[in-house]
């Protein structure tokens, strides 16, 4: 809750930053770094005074800027390490600068003619004839639908069904459905032949993960000649 | 244009069904309905007379624009070609069967509290789930999984591209 | 009017997608596409001069009909105020998803010194931004770009037509 009412100030501490040097129209290129960092804690403050929740990264801005500072009041040794040495100040006018940038390409964004608030497209349904789908078109759906589907599924369950599934384990999935390609093609495949002789150490390893679990799921057979052997891979079930 | 005339014609444009007179005139307290009828008339006169592929037409108590009847074939034909999107049950069956591959069906039936024959059946017509094998056990079951077209139409290089749940929940934190 | 012309209005209309001259020219199998985009480039011309409720506008890579902005507070007055538009916060995130697309999380996050999960969650549900794939690097963090709906609601006919980033450009030269 707090955390919303602070947005509708500023929409983060590099917006606060840039709201103090046009409110002192200063030159970003050049920030008076002790004046700034003063008015950027008070400002902090009485943020807070108001009891306004202040996300984390207000604090770690005014941190960098301390540390600044205090890197500015260091003196100079020799006039020529000046020259190689960066500003300090450098690395946070960049951010600046991009961040300026994008706060401007919002506002461009903002003013366009938005669709269902300035312009709007025909929004009654089209009286037709029952039309036949065609089953094979599709519009290109978002993983995000899915996803979603899946989390609000698992939700409900107990907590013991609750699994991560991560991109290690689709990796494996990847792996066991290209096997499982194959062997129906081919009806029986050796290790060896699995690999493709590829020498890339995950791709042999998922192959590998990829049969046992193949074996576990007793979706295929592995046999061995002899104890050092080729290994041969056939389908469980035919 | 007039501008009473062209704002009428966006509002039944934008209408979310047939615009009725009444309604207009709700928006335009100080204005006689019989002028609102007039510009209205006037404007099914104009398209009539121009021939065009939209025609405003007087139905069911309210004004809409509609494509011309004559053109309906090549609607039809656009419309034919319609991608078709998928229904909740068939979205989360498939969400089960693409995280959880290989896997029966009587686990899908058991993840989503469901029978799930019908969304499983159309999913494999739709040629987004496929049989990847059988389980050697006692009844051989199916084990499915997902296709290629799977992640053709999800734009996805392979399945460890599929976002994680973890990433998801981090999302919402 | 010429009847192609015509039907190209009434198909246009028809859609509900922004209607690109490919998926016309699958249609219409015999007609070179610049015949097919000169008649609707005719139509725009038409609309524009006839100063009415409605344009025909050239949007996210296809033709598609809106009413003029300039009645906007009528239609809006109409479909009884459904808030529309975005954040401050969740319009920074998209101009940062669109400019430096595809770009992951901790990027966005970056460029905006925020953590951008709960405006980009949003922006992903309602279909602005959406998962491109996974940048190959340690941990493959999910890439983001923006959809055809993006350039639909921002009335952008693709992304190059974004206007160029005023601070970028001095920072490059």
């Amino acid at each position: 809750m707090g955390y919303e009412i602070k947005l509708d100030i500023f929409e983060g501490p590099l917006d606060l930053l840039l709201y103090l040097i046009k409110k002192n129209e200063i030159d970003i290129y050049d920030i008076p770094i002790a004046l700034i960092t003063r008015q950027y804690l008070e400002y902090i403050e009485v943020l807070r005074s108001l009891n306004l929740d202040l996300a984390g990264e207000f604090l770690v801005l005014a941190s960098t800027l301390i540390h600044i500072k205090s890197r500015m009041l260091l003196p100079i040794e020799a006039d020529e390490e000046m020259e190689d040495e960066e500003d300090p100040r450098a690395e946070l006018v960049k951010q600046l600068l991009e961040y300026q940038a994008f706060k401007e390409a919002a506002l461009q964004l903002d003013s366009r003619p938005v669709l269902e608030r300035d312009v709007f497209k025909r929004a009654c349904p089209l009286e037709m004839s029952a039309l036949p789908e065609d089953l094979e078109v599709f519009e290109e759906m978002d993983v995000f639908d899915l996803v979603k589907a899946f989390q609000q599924m698992i939700a409900k369950l107990d907590r013991t069904e609750r699994m991560e599934i991560d991109v290690e384990k689709m990796s494996l999935a990847d792996r066991i459905n290209e096997i499982m390609d194959k062997l129906t093609e081919r009806k029986h495949l050796t290790f060896t032949e699995l690999l493709e002789e590829r020498i890339d150490r995950r791709w042999i390893l998922y192959t590998f993960l990829a049969v046992l679990e193949l074996m576990k799921l007793k979706m295929i057979k592995a046999y061995q000649g002899d104890s050092f052997g080729v290994i041969r891979i056939f389908l469980a079930v035919e | 244009m007039e501008e009473m005339k062209a704002i009428l014609e966006a509002l039944v444009f934008a209408s979310e069904i047939p615009l009725s007179v009444d309604r207009i005139g709700e928006l335009f307290p100080g204005t006689e309905k019989n002028e609102i009828k007039k510009f209205l008339e006037e404007l099914i006169q104009e398209y009539e007379e121009r021939k065009g592929g939209i025609d405003l037409q007087a139905v069911a108590g309210g004004y809409q624009f509609r494509t011309r009847a004559d053109f309906s074939q090549w609607v039809k034909k656009l419309r034919m070609g319609k991608p078709a999107g998928l229904t909740p049950a068939a979205l989360e069956t498939l969400a089960v069967v693409a995280y959880r591959q290989p896997v029966v069906k009587a686990d899908i039936d058991r993840f989503r509290g469901v029978d799930v024959s019908g969304s499983l059946k159309g999913l494999l017509e739709k040629k987004l789930v496929r049989v990847v094998g059988r389980k050697d056990v006692p009844g051989k079951p199916i084990l499915y999984g997902t296709t290629k077209k799977f992640l053709e139409v999800f734009n996805l290089k392979d399945l460890a591209e599929l976002p994680t749940l973890r990433e998801l929940k981090e999302l919402q934190e």
